[in-house]
């Protein structure tokens, strides 16, 4: 922690970056995100089990663009939600200071994109274990009984999109719920609009989530939505061998293809 | 249940399933009529949302098709549509949605009685399935909200 | 406004025999927004396009749907008939009642309902058809050619011919191709520079083609019609035209010992040095790379010797600009070294030479003027062996596909031995003969028949040397797979035809896509082999899988006629059928937020990141951007929108979506 | 029952006139007699119109009040629901609920100059206001109208551009921006606000409305207050998304003003007030 | 109508929630397996919560559904006809164990739907409702009621409200004539009360919410806002768990030649919800958003529908994914 209090005073004195992305603790004692842009407030930055939210959506906030460079305290959700957004070209790599947190906590040497890039190669780029039992589970029922489990957390979803809007690659100016001309998504939140939004979100997301549980966490009303998306990242690796993150130029694997993809089901 | 005429969409491609089924009709080949069919101008094109606006307005089967691997009017198209596909069979069978009622086929502009026969046996194959009641439940249950208070 | 005309036909009996044409006209007129909706008993003769021409001006429709055949059959009927009675031809669409619906279904009532819902499906998506005009897209009529062999030089020659300016870029310091190091050419066996150096001359005078040696493509921008390439030419180190081409400076240059490229290294040439005797333009060039002067600074022998002083050392690099309309490529091939064969010896012995090299033992102005010597000790060969498919036809050598060239110019090569060395043995190891083609066959039967080849279907496991003499080791498999050990003066490998160096970087720069073995790749293997997936852009020759003489010629003739009939107009006019991604007032300008999921998935290179700037040109907005030039309509960009900013004129997200309610619920 | 406020009139188009490619004018008829007798309704205010499947749209009532038995309503086809009005025929139904808002005080500005400028689509707001005085002609003074578009195509109600040109007791001026004009162009070229300036019309005694682009507005408040007009003497109406039209909706407010109830005519003295949320 | 205090045992609850769960829908809360507390549909006795905080979701759906239809229409060829809600169709409700936060917010929204037109739909659902309240015996740091003039035990918007006793049981003091018909209803089920005071929660006075006010008068430019609002995502979580944000949208659904016109829940934290269709949009970023939802409440809501638009129950902090903590940010306003 000192380490990263030091770095990141630094970055800010000598006017490397105008603000550091990271965490504080806020009065109920849950670690929030902190926005210093005074190297004098740098002390404020935290890093520990409570810091969990994927810093990495306010790279895209136009507010936090507007302060100037920024550097980012990153876990190695954060650092693959960098490799997508650069991929993605929504934020330009040398625009922005990697302050990478190792699983041991660690301040990381992250010097560039290449280094960090290493640093993801090493890393278990699985979903987080306790999801991977519950995706087990789920996949262990059978259809009948995964549609009525699913149907059950729909019928929860309040259409907040905090799914969305805490989504890292969830960037798009205007999302397909808020496009009315068709109306893909019914507005409402009833079973049925919950659900074709939340296979909506998952189909847009597959090949780009990377796996941080963000969207699942953020959900007021509890719902693991996070799972579907998991579900598609191990489905990504599992057709196209690609797990996304891993590079800054990464191709979609829906904007791509290999003659010779598998696939079981086309007659 | 033998009163039941499923309702199939087909969403198929211009250049490939679109004139195979052209050639059904030139050669008089007789297929079952629930199968309706929507052009688009390449597989690619197909949103997948689409087909869930098809089960949504009470679709009960649905077939997509297009050009053989390698034959697509537009070079890949079809590969795209491919990957789309196999990602998209994941999602709904990892949320219990029935892929059963979808046929992802290739027909050529060739292969008029193939198609046909990818009709026929998604009728039957719907047919036997009967009326998709879980999809149709979800949007109904959602329609009728009226004065409930939940 | 709606209103919108419905014609159902009748097509004769074909529609009315199974569906109830009256009932669905009638069910149809009934629907919201239709203005007219009647039925006719063949809507595509003379009085039905009148009636829809009529009705048009009548009820001022907005849309029409005729219901009647495929519209892969008479859509540009009725569409040309919308437009003659004043209607714009992209507010017409068809309802496919005959070979959907009635052809294939039994007269009943689910038919006429299916009828319906087709019809029904078809109002719903006219209403949200918009008028559309043609795209206009204005064409510079000058053709770029990319190499300068026989295919490059017979696409120039036609389109020059056709009255278009051509330029053509050849790398080298000639023009003339691999077909200028050939002998003779299979299956007639003249002399391949008699053919060909016609063409290169006329090549060099022909008024409309400006030929640039000694060039390579440096980048390429801009699309159909409109493309801006900017080509690298490289220093020759003289002054063109103050060169009149004496070749004085070439004997004079105390550098002698360079092995010569042309010769596939079978001859020696000195450093500024004309390729071959009947190069175009017959102009030297100084190889930098072994000039003592750009080497040690000093020398400059052919300055002084030069008797117009043409010598420029100081001359750099010089990048043209230019504007082009069409680009033919053709940039040939190249033969896989024989140092990709280990086992075979090559490098080891001598006297084991590949497919080129023997052409040019065998040419009149080879190294060896025409006689047939072997390399080690310029002895004649008493026994040679060709073998075939030298890394061809061989998937684990990597290459799975047929060169097509090497079964007829190894029975060529047999055949110019054993006219040479009456006495000599020639023995062809092959896995099959492949001699498709016009007197092919019978000029193999020819090379057994007549001039005894000793062909041995079977392969080559290995070359090995005893006693100063190659031993060729194989199988004899249609004796059933019996060892075979023949004793060779000489080793002839037919090595397999592969891409050109620098294919790859090119294709990149044209952005045209190529195969896994750097061929560049046709836009459909069957209806479109000389297109390439990147509109004006085409191919000619062997840079797009192995070819022989005639079929690249023919397929650069194909080539130039493909670029005239681009250039007949100055305006070249497309299908409005293309992609858009929208487009607003700032501070927005697009809903696009250039994630750039839309550019890999286009097929045709359409699609490009525009970069919005604010007055201080400050960027503050990049957004996706489709070139209605190059865009063909596939939508595959328009289905992988996230933020659903790209739309597809004709088959618009509203238009699918009405469709597909309007099939599934009734009005 | 008592009343559903969120449901709309049933109204017959009986008029539509294609004022430019994208801009169209419905004249609907209440379809039930009663309601046509009971409706009631003054300039400035506005209503919510809906195409039945669609959804809402809010804009002007664009008639004026003096002329009974139908409402006018001006659009330009812009999202979804503009779109599929836009696609509707006479005798088609559209549903209308309204009026809402306050209204342009037209009895304080008896006796007064009037000047309405406007800009592109804006003059449908104000041209309700515009004939109502007309109407009440002889209770003021001068009337004047700047009207602006980007081209000549894009000026609506041409046929009533022309009456009142024609008319002796109205000044029109109509102006479209450089490059816009056709060559039987005859009115004005150039900017609205230079135009103005160039006409300089009296302040004196004189109410200004404004209606336009937030760009035109911008470069017209210099002019008029060069010309000495008073903030509380320019009056133009504000338009923000509004679903409800009752203050409810919690979309349209500017601060703790509420466009729908407290507007949509706002005197300049009141916009000034404003916090910049429109 | 004065108050009167009744005791009613832990046994006879029960069968108050039997008698009223009779003759009516009774929707009270319910522990789900992660914790979380909802509300539900005459769920059996046996699993409705009594100790919980706050159920993740507050009770105004009860009276403003997160979807409502307002109308059924029909097209027909150049018809459209409107088919009316039936609202006298609206079921008699109970709502059971709302903690005196929700129960007020009912008046909240009163405020808003009924200042100026009123809103039938939101009158015809709160005349159908009956409102059981259930003071406080557990608070959090979340909880602010008693800085927006609220208490643990408030009984505004309940008709009976329950207080815990030391030993389990409840005394119940009957506020409104709705409340009192139960009480005749079931005379037997409450007895006199004693002279015992209930287990009332503390929850600390974190702010003066006039102060508040009167500070937003003239902070609408204040830096504060995209200070305290830089790490706010913009979800519509804090909306859409309020017991007060009454904020809708309304839309068109068809099927067919079918359809309705209904409104739903929306949140004034959407980038979309105030985008004119030219692009324009008056509250671009989000921190004009994040003043817009504390100046409504804390500032518009006061002048102008004369109530605070908040009651204090902490959820939007408690379901923010990044900790905007409201309580927090106004206590710093009452000083700026």
């Amino acid at each position: 922690m000192t380490n990263l209090i030091n770095r990141a005073k630094e970055l800010l004195e000598n006017g490397t970056v105008k603000v550091v992305i990271g965490y504080e603790a806020g009065p109920t004692g849950l670690a929030r995100p902190a926005f210093i842009t005074d190297p004098a407030k740098a002390g404020k930055l935290i890093y520990d089990d409570r810091c969990v939210q994927n810093l990495a959506v306010y790279l895209t906030k136009a507010e936090v663009k507007n302060l100037g460079k920024m550097a980012i305290v990153s876990t190695l959700p954060v650092m693959r939600s960098i490799m997508m957004l650069i991929s993605e070209h929504q934020v330009m790599g040398d625009n922005i200071v990697v302050l990478g947190i190792s699983t041991e906590k660690e301040l990381l040497d992250i010097a560039d994109i290449g280094v960090m890039k290493g640093y993801i190669e090493k890393c278990d780029l699985r979903n987080p274990e306790k999801d991977r039992e519950t995706l087990a589970m789920l996949n262990a029922l059978t259809p009948a009984e995964r549609f009525a489990w699913w149907q059950k957390e729909m019928e929860k979803c309040i259409k907040c999109y905090a799914c969305r809007q805490a989504c890292p690659m969830c960037y798009c100016i205007r999302c397909t719920v808020e496009v009315n001309q068709p109306q893909w998504i019914p507005v409402q939140a009833n079973p049925h609009g919950s659900t074709e939004w939340h296979i909506l979100r998952a189909m847009h997301l597959a090949g780009r989530c990377i796996s941080c549980g963000e969207c699942g966490r953020a959900c007021p009303v509890g719902i693991p939505c996070h799972l579907l998306t998991m579900q598609l990242a191990d489905q990504v690796n599992n057709y196209f061998h690609v797990h996304a993150g891993t590079s800054d130029n990464m191709t979609s694997v829906l904007s791509t293809y290999e003659p010779n993809d598998k696939e079981s089901f086309i007659i | 249940m033998s009163d039941f005429e499923p309702k199939v969409v087909a969403f198929v491609c211009n250049w490939c399933t679109y004139a195979g089924a052209d050639l059904t009709g030139t050669s008089r080949i007789k297929y079952a009529s629930n199968v309706k069919i929507i052009r688009f101008p390449c597989t690619g094109r197909i949103d997948f949302m689409l087909l869930l606006k098809a089960f949504a307005n009470g679709a009960d089967g649905i077939i997509v098709s297009g050009c053989h691997p390698n034959d697509c009017h537009y070079t890949s198209g079809n590969f795209h549509a491919k990957r789309r596909w196999i990602m998209f069979k994941e999602l709904m069978d990892f949320m219990g949605i029935d892929m059963n009622r979808i046929t992802f086929s290739w027909v050529s502009a060739a292969e008029g009685a193939r198609w046909a026969d990818v009709v026929n046996s998604t009728v039957t194959r719907i047919r036997e399935l009967g009326p998709y009641v879980s999809y149709k439940e979800l949007v109904n249950k959602s329609v009728e909200e009226e004065v409930k208070n939940d | 406004m709606a209103r919108i005309g419905v014609f159902v036909c009748h097509c004769g009996e074909n529609i009315s025999a199974t569906v109830d044409c009256g009932k669905v006209a009638e069910t149809i007129g009934k629907l919201k927004h239709v203005a007219l909706s009647t039925e006719y008993k063949y809507m595509c003769s003379d009085p039905g396009q009148t009636l829809i021409k009529e009705a048009i001006k009548e009820h001022n429709l907005t849309g029409v749907v005729v219901s009647a055949c495929s519209p892969r059959m008479h859509e540009p009927t009725f569409r040309k008939a919308c437009a003659e009675g004043g209607l714009n031809p992209f507010l017409c669409e068809m309802a496919n009642l005959r070979e959907h619906c009635s052809w294939v279904h039994e007269k009943n009532e689910l038919t006429t309902e299916k009828a319906i819902d087709i019809v029904r499906t078809q109002v719903e998506k006219v209403k949200l058809n918009s008028a559309l005009q043609p795209i206009k897209v204005p064409v510079t009529k000058t053709a770029m050619v990319i190499g300068g062999g026989i295919a490059g030089i017979q696409s120039a020659l036609d389109i020059a011919n056709c009255g278009h300016k051509v330029i053509m870029i050849e790398r080298s310091p000639s023009i003339g191709g691999h077909m200028s190091q050939l002998s003779e050419t299979f299956p007639t066996l003249d002399c391949s520079q008699c053919i060909l150096t016609p063409r290169m001359v006329e090549v060099a005078q022909h008024p409309n083609i400006t030929l640039y040696t000694y060039a390579e493509v440096e980048s390429v921008e801009g699309f159909i019609g409109n493309f801006k390439v900017k080509v690298r030419k490289k220093a020759k180190s003289l002054d063109e035209k103050a060169c009149t081409g004496c070749g004085l400076c070439t004997t004079k240059c105390p550098q002698k010992k360079i092995p010569n490229e042309f010769e596939q290294g079978m001859g020696m040439r000195p450093a500024i040095y004309v390729p071959f005797p009947q190069a175009v333009p017959n102009r030297p060039v100084i190889d930098k790379e072994h000039c003592t002067y750009y080497l040690k600074g000093k020398c400059k022998i052919c300055e002084i010797v030069c008797p117009t002083k043409a010598i420029r050392f100081d001359q750099p690099d010089e990048i043209l600009e230019l504007e082009i309309g069409a680009i033919v490529v053709a940039t040939g091939f190249d033969i896989k070294h024989a140092d990709f064969f280990p086992e075979y010896g090559y490098g080891r012995y001598k006297d084991i030479i590949d497919g080129l090299q023997f052409e040019r033992l065998a040419s009149a102005s080879g190294p060896t003027s025409g006689a047939i010597l072997r390399p080690s000790d310029g002895k004649v060969p008493k026994n040679i062996v060709f073998i075939a498919c030298a890394g061809s036809r061989d998937p684990a050598k990597g290459i799975a596909y047929c060169s097509k060239i090497c079964c007829m110019y190894t029975a060529k090569h047999a055949m110019l031995y054993k006219h040479k060395v009456h006495e000599g043995k020639a023995h062809v190891f092959y896995m099959d003969i492949r001699s498709g083609g016009k007197n092919y066959d019978e000029f193999v039967r020819r090379a057994i028949e007549e001039d005894h080849v000793n062909y041995i279907r079977g392969r080559v496991s290995t070359i090995f040397e005893r006693d100063g003499k190659l031993f060729v080791k194989g199988v004899d498999t249609l004796l059933g797979a019996m060892p075979v050990e023949i004793e060779a003066d000489m080793v002839v490998l037919a090595t397999a035809g592969v891409a050109n160096s620098g294919a790859e970087d090119l294709a990149q720069k044209l952005h045209v896509s190529y195969d896994s073995h750097k061929f560049f790749a046709e836009a459909h293997p069957k209806l479109k082999p000389v297109e390439t997936n990147t509109a004006g852009i085409f191919l000619a020759g062997a840079c797009q899988n192995p070819k022989d003489i005639p079929d690249s010629v023919s397929q650069a003739s194909g080539a130039a006629v493909k670029v005239a009939a681009l250039f007949s107009q100055s305006e070249l006019t497309r299908e409005p059928l293309v992609a858009v991604v929208n487009r607003t007032s700032p501070p927005l300008y697009s809903t696009c937020v250039a994630c750039g999921m839309c550019k890999p998935v286009c097929p045709y290179q359409a699609i490009e990141l525009e970069e919005f700037k604010a007055r201080d040109g400050r960027v503050v907005k990049k957004a996706a951007r489709i070139n209605e030039g190059l865009c063909q309509g596939c939508g595959t960009c328009v289905a992988v929108c996230r933020s659903k900013s790209i739309d597809l004129l004709g088959y618009s997200n509203n238009q699918v979506y009405a469709e597909v309610v309007a099939l599934l619920n009734d009005y | 029952m008592s009343e559903n406020i969120y449901k709309p009139y049933l109204m017959e188009i009986v008029n539509i006139v294609e004022e430019t490619p994208d801009v169209r004018t419905f004249r609907l008829k209440f379809k039930n007699n009663e309601e046509a007798e009971k409706f009631s309704f003054k300039a400035g205010q506005f209503g919510e119109y809906s195409v039945f499947g669609e959804g809402e749209s809010t804009f002007c009532v664009a008639s004026s009040p003096t002329r009974k038995g139908y409402i006018e309503c001006t659009f330009r086809k812009a999202g979804r629901v503009t779109n599929s009005l836009a696609n509707l025929e006479i005798g088609d139904t559209v549903g209308f609920r309204g009026p809402y808002g306050n209204t342009f005080p037209i009895e304080e500005w008896e006796g007064k100059n009037l000047l309405y400028i406007a800009g592109g689509i804006a003059l449908p707001p104000m041209r309700c206001v515009i004939w109502n005085t007309i109407d009440l002609r002889e209770k003021y003074k001068d009337i004047t109208i700047v009207y602006g578009a980007r081209t000549v195509s894009d000026l609506v109600y041409k046929d009533e551009l022309k009456e009142w040109e024609d008319r002796p007791d109205i000044k029109l001026i109509t102006t479209v921006d450089p490059g816009g004009q056709t060559p039987e162009w005859r009115g004005e070229i150039g900017f609205v606000p230079m135009v103005l300036e160039k006409v300089a019309p009296s302040s004196d005694n004189t109410v200004a409305i404004l209606c336009g682009p937030p760009v035109m507005i911008k470069f017209t408040m210099p002019v008029l207050k060069k010309l000495g007009f008073k903030d509380k003497d320019i009056y133009t109406t504000l338009e923000n998304r509004m679903k409800c039209g009752f203050g409810k909706c919690g979309r349209c407010n500017v601060g703790k003003v509420f466009v729908c109830k407290d507007g949509p005519v706002f005197s300049y003295e009141q916009i000034l007030e404003l916090p910049e949320e429109y | 109508m004065e108050t009167t205090r009744k005791l009613i045992r832990k046994q006879s609850l029960e069968k108050l929630y039997a008698h009223l769960s009779g003759s009516r829908k009774i929707y009270a809360p319910v522990t789900a397996a992660n914790k979380q507390v909802d509300y539900k549909y005459n769920p059996p006795y046996a699993e409705v919560a009594s100790d919980h905080i706050r159920s993740t979701l507050s009770v105004k759906n009860i009276v403003f559904p997160k979807v409502e239809n307002l109308f059924l229409f029909t097209n027909n060829r150049t018809e459209s006809t409107i088919t009316d809600i039936e609202l006298f169709k609206i079921p008699e409700v109970v709502l059971w164990g709302a903690h005196p936060c929700d129960t007020a917010a009912f008046d909240v929204l009163r405020s808003i739907f009924c200042w100026d037109t009123k809103d039938e739909f939101f009158s015809q659902r709160v005349e159908k409702l009956t409102v059981i309240g259930f003071a406080c015996h557990k608070s959090d740091d979340y909880c602010f009621c008693t800085s927006t003039g609220l208490s643990p035990d408030s009984s505004k918007g309940s008709d009976i409200l329950l207080s815990r006793l030391q030993n389990g049981d409840y005394v119940a003091d009957i506020i409104t004539e709705k409340g009192n018909a139960i009480l005749d209803s079931c005379p037997g089920l409450f007895e006199a009360a004693p002279d015992e005071k209930p287990v009332i929660t503390e929850v600390k006075v974190k702010f003066s919410h006039e102060q508040v006010t009167a500070k937003l008068a003239n902070a609408f430019e204040h830096p504060f806002w995209i200070e305290n609002s830089l790490r706010c995502i913009g979800c519509g979580a804090c909306a859409y768990v309020c017991p007060t944000c009454a904020c809708f949208d309304i839309q068109d659904e068809t099927k067919g030649k079918n359809g309705k016109r209904y409104r739903s829940w929306d949140s004034c934290g959407f980038g979309l919800f105030t985008l004119h269709t030219s692009g324009h949009n008056p509250r671009q970023v989000q921190s004009q958003r994040w003043r817009q939802r504390i100046m409504h409440k804390f500032s518009y809501m006061p002048d102008r529908n004369e109530s605070l638009g908040c009651v204090g129950c902490g959820r939007c902090s408690s379901g923010c994914p990044v900790d905007m903590n409201i309580s927090e940010q106004l206590e710093a306003l009452q000083n700026i």
